[in-house]
């Protein structure tokens, strides 16, 4: 299938071009052509992976583009699970969003189109210019579908909050990119792409270190971004503004992956850096911590979800993190838990998006009892919440348990344990708030104003039940099942066949220690226990109301303010952002008026002003005229007598 | 003494003698037939106009070295022909019918013969002589109008800041001559001076009583006045025509005569002319009369050509002379048609006025009445704007072609001060030319002009021409004036 | 024989009394009579230095301009003449309608 | 009769154009439309024809004031031949924009013919003396169309633009004729002088680069010799903004790349210049970025907007890369291509809705879509979103730079952030929300003024995805600059 590889982001854009020019008069806005597109899409990465699994080869096509770009696709064991991860995923968000998005318009479609191709293009790119063109091209399509309802004023608010927030991490990626090109043409001149991954993997050793942690750590800011890291995660919950089915497609399951994929793609670059991945850890681990500190207090569902993603992206990053001690299988962990969460994630938005369309609202304050009404609905999404959760059998528990074992030996290994405790503490956190989300939302009494909820169609309902599927077994599947750890060593061993990418070499260059660390078993059950006293907790204040609930939940409670504002986090930016922006333009416009059109102003009116009193000389008087001969001549006598 | 050897010794005079006698036919046949005589008039100064350019290269003396034919001289009866030309044609209308046209166009003639003889001047005697001939014929002209208060007034001031003039200058010459002991060029060119108050005394006398003609400030006052009073074919004569005569005079006595003088003009001409072309663009910034707003900015280019006396007295290296004298010579030829062709402009606009009846008092020029002209005189606006954007130094025109000659001089001459100013100053006046433009073209016009006036119309035309084929095909015109600046070296 | 430079003074009194006319008259005639002096006294000057020099061009000059300061005068006269017609008067500070 | 192409019949035929344009009034936008076509056919056949583009070809030479040693000189390269093509797009596209606008057409189109003839004029000329000649012709046109068809304060923009751009220029011309002089070559020739640039003595070489350069920078226009702009873009006609800011500030960077880039290794002082040139971008970039962040005005803020972006060509000059110059080169065709399309859309949404205050703005994407469509994408072109031209640019010229100039890019990037800001501010503000219903009745954009702007929306996506057959000219230009150096 290899041959076909350039289909798979090309064939989601004929999708986006035929949909948008002809959407609107073919039957049901063709909302079947992405889903044929991608479909084909879906088949030739699943064909790649399956070809490329035995040997774990790497593709590599290029073409010469302009100037030092090189149009090509890279598709190594880690592009290639991601590839099938993010087409089937969009597969079956598109088939949901036949029913769900009926009668929006076509202009959906065609979005969604353009974002699949441009995701895929972010997975496939060889070079960090396509990656970056990519990685805009679905910033832009998450713009245009945060914005989707664009009359209602909040949806618009949000989409430019997503779209400035994400544009400070790219301008940090892009300044990397501007640094790594330096670096590449000062000690790598003969390199014929300087942007391509393999030149810049090939001579990663030739680049000093400190130069690789500042462009790793740039990196990074553009993943932040992107990925919804702390402080750059605002956006993320605003962007629940979009439909249901976008939040689950772009905002859980595979935008905001990129930053991920992101530091996983250039991993051997952070391997090489000096205390990059620590930095990666930390901001993971404390990304977790704080989002799931946030998601306890959320009474929008989406916006529940929305925190719990951010939380989980900061476990994926921790995991990267990580490598700093267990070396490139961080790279496999993270992804494993990428790639669950991907279906859980999505699986948890779309119930939710089948609450909403039942019940015309996001507020599970305003839900209960739904479970009886909605079978389906509810136990898809329990198990969802069961994967979050981490309890066994879920996909969940295996990709979790991995990152906190692999924080674990980070911790043992460089001795500081902080990372670890963090990301412990909010397997709690995440426990107690997803079920707090789900009790409120399928059990006890109805507490709707109006309207009776139904199930929702099959077309919505059966994908529901292939993601809950794939929670359920995905990665005990290809972990447990199959024997041995074989996802993580298979997409760890995604550098070996690229040159200069031995993690020997680049670990001491970047100063870590790689090593073995022996973890005692006992320990391992630690989330287990954790996330069964969360869901007990839950259980106890949101089923049981004992104690009520209310009692905690009240404005009084400093903490809850605290939460419930987000540390009070919309003063800051808001200071940051708009009032010291704002400021200095409004400086500016001063300076505008005051010295740039003053100064013109100055400048004509003196002429006039010199004008105005020469021309008084002329009075019109012969004698006065005589005079001025006179004395002018008189004068000029003198003044060169003097002079001469 | 027959006919031959007359012909062949003084025929160099013929284009003179020409207009002479046409200008006396044109006083006889005035007394009868009044309508022929702008043509005869005109005819003249075609046939004179020929026979210059036919003794275009010539190089003689006459009357015991008094008078002197050489490119210089007849490159300077070209302009003033070409003047008076459009003058004459402009006036056939102007005039049509006035019971004094015979003396009119006899002033006109013989004024334009003062000139002529102030070209050729090699003397102080025969300078002075046509100086006073081609000054009073305008004097009188310029109070042609003896109906319209403004033209009195106009001729009034002339003719005394003329007169004083007339005697500073005497008195300049008289010193000179007490100094030198002679009165002729050639003797004084030669002439080794020794620094003294009375060179020096005599030397601002002559260039004050020049400088009269010229308009170089302080002694522009009565310029204003005079161009916004006199009757605006008399006023594009005066500024297009009898200014040059000052330049030319001024060329002869003080670059050929007194050379030797030149660090003491330096100073002199370098005040002057940076005064001069300030005062002009600053005061103009301001008016509201076109006419005299065409005054000020005559004031001004007279300091633009003024500084090739600064650049010429500052070197005496041959190529910069030659550029900064070709310069001057270029400036004051394609002046000639900036400024003619703007006044004629003027002129018919406040032609059309009177004749429409819609003016009756005398503020024809006021620049209100100019609004929407493109609309109501198309003819007249284009040409007007484009002399106005020429006088402005805006490239294609002739304007440009002589800022370009005349400031790269002052670079050259290694006056990168002055060349600063000047274009500061041509930017300034871009100003106020700009703002009759804007007027001309997008406001709403106020009258209902109908018909431009053909004689108007075939002038100005005849200028626009002057000024754009200056401007475009400039080389040949260019190689002229250089070649005849060569007499400076 | 007198030194020039007397004549020379005497020159440029009548010349500076002529100036101070022409600054200070406010009628026409007594303009026109400091241009005469001014211009008499260039002719004093021409003369007294062709004798100096022992040159007759001097004097030819001071005949020429004797004879141009008559014509200079008859026009002269005339404009004010018409100034007269016009306003009745010949106060020439009142001649200001042409200004600024 | 064989038709040769050459650059005289490019200047000549839309200047013959104008004449017939103004003779017969009927026909005169017609007339304009073809004749506004020809140089771009023949623009495109030479860019068929052309072998090297490193090196001048179709030269021509005329004589003309031989006693200076000014004569006819034209020529094309790499650097001047996009900007033709650049030309021969923009002029047809503003004459379709402007066919039912209420301007008298044997006024308003004479004048824009005649202004592509002087823009051509200054794009191929290699004497110094020509170069400026049509650089000033460019101003009288459009003295007249921003005078006569202009908005309420046309007559001061109008002199205030004429004015400012024609100091600027005069400056110019003294540092030429300071050239020409010392340098004593006798001749005006644009590369003989550039040539004989080295020989002179270091104050003067210092003092001239400078004379020449302030001219370029005000037409760029830079931070701070910009007073001009805002004024002049605000009050012009749409069609004559879109002339100015896709074509006139070209003329400015265009000098700068092909006049004061070649002097620059000669100047003594010239890590102070570079450093100077290098500030005055990024000044330029952010002061720009943030003036147009404080606008309300949608026309005003685009306006300041180009200030910005044409701080890139002075980077990229500054770098000293061929990269960055390339990609500072290709941000002169990519923003004419942008500005134009934006400036239209403004054009259009004024005249529909009766204002272009943000502020009074609101929701129109309810009511217009097309236009609404075309508004986000000239905004993301222009804020510089990858797959759209202005990207390409952006990115080749910052990164070039980035070796050389570390600080300044880094600085810059603020004001890629910044520039997102206010055209994401502006698009949230105007576009989207609930539509204001006191716009009361608006029609969409309709078919005649939406084909111009859909094919520049198409050029821009094209020559983002695929910039190489431009971007390539460039190159061979800016490589022959870097072996200069």
């Amino acid at each position: 299938m290899q041959e076909y590889a350039v289909l798979v982001p090309l064939l989601p854009i004929f999708g986006f071009i035929l949909t948008l020019f002809l959407g609107r008069k073919l039957p049901g806005q063709g909302s079947f052509i992405p889903v044929l597109a991608i479909a084909g899409s879906t088949i030739i990465s699943v064909g790649i992976l399956l070809e490329i699994y035995p040997s774990g080869e790497v593709i590599h096509q290029s073409w010469h583009w302009f100037s030092l770009i090189n149009i090509g696709i890279l598709i190594d064991p880690l592009a290639a699970v991601m590839l099938c991860m993010v087409s089937f995923v969009s597969l079956i968000i598109h088939i949901y969003s036949i029913e769900y998005m009926k009668g929006q318009g076509e202009r959906y479609y065609a979005e969604t189109s353009l974002f699949t191709a441009g995701m895929l293009g972010v997975v496939i790119a060889d070079n960090l210019f396509l990656f970056f063109l990519s990685w805009e091209l679905v910033g832009l399509c998450s713009y245009l579908l945060i914005g989707y309802w664009y009359r209602k004023p909040s949806a618009a608010s949000a989409a430019k909050k997503a779209f400035l927030v994400t544009r400070v991490g790219d301008v940090l990626f892009l300044a990397g990119i501007f640094i790594t090109y330096a670096n590449m043409v000062k000690f790598a001149p003969d390199s014929q792409y300087p942007l391509s991954f393999l030149e810049i993997f090939r001579h990663i050793t030739d680049i000093p270190p400190l130069q690789l942690t500042l462009i790793t750590l740039l990196f990074l800011g553009g993943a932040a971004g992107k990925s919804g890291q702390f402080p750059l995660h605002i956006w993320l919950p605003d962007a629940m503004e979009g439909p249901t089915t976008v939040s689950a497609l772009i905002h859980a399951a595979t935008m905001v992956t990129a930053g991920v994929y992101l530091v996983a793609r250039t991993f051997p670059m952070f391997l090489a850096a000096p205390h990059s991945l620590v930095v990666v850890a930390y901001l993971g681990a404390f990304t977790a911590l704080i989002a799931a500190t946030m998601g306890l207090v959320m009474n929008d569902i989406k916006r529940v979800l929305a925190y719990s993603t951010i939380s989980q992206l900061g476990y994926m990053m921790l995991a990267l993190g990580s490598g700093a001690v267990i070396g490139m299988a961080a790279v496999g962990i993270a992804m494993l838990h990428l790639i669950s969460h991907a279906f859980f994630k999505a699986l948890l938005f779309l119930c939710s998006g089948s609450v909403i369309h039942a019940t015309h609202t996001n507020d599970i304050r305003l839900m209960g009892g739904l479970l009886s009404k909605m079978k389906i609905t509810g136990y898809t999404m329990l198990i969802g919440s069961l994967a979050l959760a981490g309890i066994p059998i879920t996909t969940g528990y295996y990709s979790k348990d991995a990152i906190l074992e692999a924080a674990l030996e980070y911790g043992l290994g460089s001795g500081d344990l902080l990372p670890y405790l963090m990301g412990l503490f909010t397997v709690l956190l995440t426990a107690i708030y997803i079920f707090r989300a789900w009790f409120m939302t399928f059990v006890g009494k109805s507490r709707l104003p109006k309207g009776e909820p139904h199930e929702s169609p099959w077309l919505m309902t059966v994908p529901l039940i292939i993601l809950a599927f794939c929670s359920l077994v995905f990665a005990g599947a290809v972990n447990s099942w199959f024997g041995g750890e074989i996802f993580v060593e298979y997409v760890g061993r995604t550098f070996e066949r690229m040159a200069g990418t031995d993690p020997e070499v680049l670990s001491l260059m970047g100063g870590y220690h790689l090593m073995e660390v022996h973890v005692e078993h006992s320990l391992l059950i630690l989330p287990l226990v954790l996330a069964v006293v969360g869901i007990l907790i839950a259980g106890m204040l949101y089923w049981a109301k004992k104690p009520d609930p209310e009692s905690v939940v009240s404005p009084t409670n400093p903490i809850y303010r605290l939460l419930i504002t987000k540390y009070y986090e919309l003063p800051i930016i808001d200071f940051i952002s708009m009032r010291i922006t704002m400021g200095v333009a409004i400086l500016t416009k001063l300076v505008e008026r005051i010295f740039i059109d003053g100064s013109i102003w100055i400048i004509t009116q003196a002429g006039f002003l010199f004008g105005e009193i020469l021309r008084m000389a002329q009075s019109g008087i012969v004698r006065h005229y005589a005079t001025a001969i006179a004395l002018g001549t008189g004068l000029l006598i003198l003044g060169l007598w003097g002079w001469l | 003494m027959n006919v031959d050897w007359i012909l062949s010794n003084y025929g160099v005079l013929l284009p003179e003698a020409v207009l002479t006698l046409f200008a006396f036919a044109i006083l006889l046949i005035g007394l009868k037939y009044r309508s022929v005589l702008g043509y005869l008039a005109f005819v003249g100064a075609v046939v004179s106009l020929g026979l210059v350019i036919m003794n275009f290269s010539v190089n003689a003396t006459l009357l015991y070295n008094s008078l002197v034919f050489d490119p210089l001289s007849q490159f300077f009866k070209v302009v003033f022909l070409l003047v008076t030309l459009l003058t004459i044609i402009a006036s056939i209308r102007y005039y049509h019918g006035n019971v004094h046209q015979g003396e009119y166009y006899f002033l006109l003639l013989i004024a334009t013969v003062g000139m002529m003889f102030v070209a050729s001047a090699n003397d102080l005697v025969s300078l002075f002589v046509a100086f006073e001939l081609g000054s009073i014929a305008t004097y009188v002209l310029a109070a042609f109008d003896k109906d319209n208060p403004r033209s009195i007034e106009a001729g009034f001031k002339y003719f005394m800041i003329g007169a004083l003039s007339s005697a500073i200058l005497l008195l300049g010459m008289s010193l000179l001559y007490g100094i030198t002991g002679t009165t002729n060029f050639t003797a004084l060119s030669q002439m080794s001076f020794e620094m003294s108050g009375y060179t020096l005394a005599a030397l601002v006398l002559i260039i004050a009583g020049l400088g009269f003609k010229m308009a170089l400030v302080p002694f522009h006052m009565w310029a204003p006045d005079t161009y916004q009073g006199a009757p605006t074919v008399v006023s594009a004569m005066l500024a297009a025509g009898s200014k040059k005569m000052g330049f030319v005079a001024a060329f002869k006595l003080i670059i050929l005569a007194l050379i030797a003088l030149r660090t003491e003009w330096y100073m002199v001409f370098a005040i002057i002319s940076v005064i001069t072309m300030t005062y002009g663009n600053l005061v103009a910034l301001t008016q509201r009369s076109l006419k005299r707003m065409l005054a000020y900015s005559s004031i001004a280019q007279a300091g633009y050509i003024a500084m090739a006396f600064v650049v010429v007295s500052h070197t005496n290296v041959d190529s910069v002379v030659n550029l900064a004298m070709g310069g001057a010579l270029f400036y004051i030829l394609s002046h000639a048609f900036m400024k003619g062709g703007a006044f004629l402009a003027v002129g018919a606009v406040g032609y059309m006025l009177l004749r429409d009846r819609i003016k009756v008092d005398v503020e024809e020029d006021d620049i209100d009445n100019f609004a929407g002209l493109s609309k109501t005189a198309p003819i007249t606006a284009f040409s007007l704007a484009v002399f106005l954007f020429a006088l402005a130094g805006i490239p294609l025109t002739a304007g440009f072609v002589s800022k370009l000659l005349i400031f790269s001089s002052a670079i050259y001459g290694g006056l990168a001060w002055l060349a600063v100013i000047a274009i500061l100053n041509s930017a300034l006046s871009l100003f106020y030319y700009a703002r009759v433009v804007k007027v001309m073209y997008w406001d709403k016009p106020k009258f209902v002009l109908k018909g431009e006036p053909t004689a108007y119309v075939v002038a100005v035309l005849l200028a626009l021409l002057g000024t754009v084929l200056l401007g475009v095909y400039p080389g040949p015109f260019v190689d002229v004036a250089m070649k005849v600046a060569e007499v400076f070296l | 024989m007198i030194p020039v430079m007397y004549v020379l003074a005497l020159a440029m009194t009548v010349f500076a009394i002529g100036v101070f006319g022409m600054v200070s008259a406010r009628s026409g005639i007594r303009m026109m009579m400091s241009i005469e002096l001014m211009l008499n006294s260039a002719n004093i000057n021409l003369v007294a230095f062709s004798n100096y020099h022992d040159d007759p061009s001097g004097q030819v000059f001071a005949l020429f301009s004797i004879a141009l300061a008559a014509a200079e005068a008859v026009v002269g006269f005339a404009i004010l003449l018409m100034i007269f017609r016009h306003r009745g008067a010949i106060n020439v500070d009142t001649i200001n309608m042409l200004r600024w | 009769m064989v038709f040769t192409i050459t650059i005289s019949s490019m200047i000549l035929i839309p200047f013959i154009g104008a004449l017939l344009a103004s003779i017969f009034r009927g026909g005169a936008k017609a007339i304009a439309l073809v004749f506004s076509l020809v140089p771009l056919v023949i623009s495109l056949s030479m860019y068929q024809q052309i072998h090297d583009p490193s090196t001048l070809s179709y030269v021509e030479h005329y004589g003309w004031i031989s006693a200076l040693g000014i004569s006819l000189k034209f020529g094309i390269d790499g650097l001047s031949l996009p900007l033709l093509i650049l030309t021969g797009i923009v002029f047809p596209l503003t004459i379709i924009y402007s066919w039912r606008l209420p301007y008298t057409p044997h006024v308003f189109y004479p004048l824009m013919l005649v202004l592509e003839s002087a823009l051509i004029g200054v794009f191929t000329a290699l004497d110094f003396i020509i170069f400026y000649i049509f650089w000033e012709l460019t101003l009288i046109p459009l003295y007249f169309v921003i005078g006569m068809f202009g908005g309420p304060k046309r007559e001061h923009a109008a002199i205030k633009f004429f004015i400012y751009t024609h100091v600027g220029s005069l400056v110019m011309l003294l540092g030429v004729f300071a050239l020409y002089f010392e340098s004593g070559i006798g001749s005006f020739d644009l590369l003989s002088l550039i040539g004989a640039f080295s020989t002179l003595s270091p104050d003067l070489r210092n003092i001239i680069f400078l004379a020449i350069l302030f001219g370029f920078l005000v037409k760029l226009p830079s931070v701070p010799f910009h007073g001009w702009l805002p004024d002049a873009y605000c009050e012009a006609p749409t069609p004559g903004t879109v002339v100015i800011a896709s074509l006139l500030s070209k003329m400015g960077a265009y000098g700068i790349l092909r006049i004061s880039l070649p002097m620059l290794p000669a100047v003594p002082s010239l890590s102070l210049f570079v450093k100077i040139l290098a500030i005055l971008g990024v000044v330029s970039i952010l002061y720009g970025a943030f003036l147009a962040l404080a606008q309300t005005d949608l026309k005003r803020m685009i306006a300041f907007s180009s200030v910005s972006h044409m701080g890139y060509v002075l980077i990229g000059v500054a770098s000293f890369s061929a990269l960055s110059l390339s990609g500072a080169m290709f941000q002169m065709f990519s923003h004419g291509l942008i500005i134009a399309l934006l400036f239209m859309l403004v054009g259009v949404i004024q005249s529909n809705t009766g204002t272009r205050m943000i502020p009074e703005l609101g929701g129109i994407a309810n009511k217009m879509p097309v236009v609404a469509f075309l508004v986000m994408g000239g905004f993301l072109a222009s804020l510089g979103l990858p797959g759209m031209s202005g990207f390409v640019a952006e990115f080749l010229t910052l990164m070039g730079a980035y070796p050389s100039l570390p600080v300044y890019v880094l600085l810059a990037l603020i004001g890629v952030l910044i520039t997102a800001s206010y055209y994401i501010w502006a698009m949230q503000r105007a576009l989207f929300g609930p539509y204001n219903e006191n716009l009361g009745e608006v029609k969409d954009v309709g078919a005649i003024q939406m084909l111009p702007m859909a094919i520049l929306l198409g050029l821009i996506v094209l020559f983002g995805l695929n910039p190489a057959p431009i971007l390539k000219l460039f190159e061979a230009v800016s490589v022959m600059v870097e072996v200069l150096i």
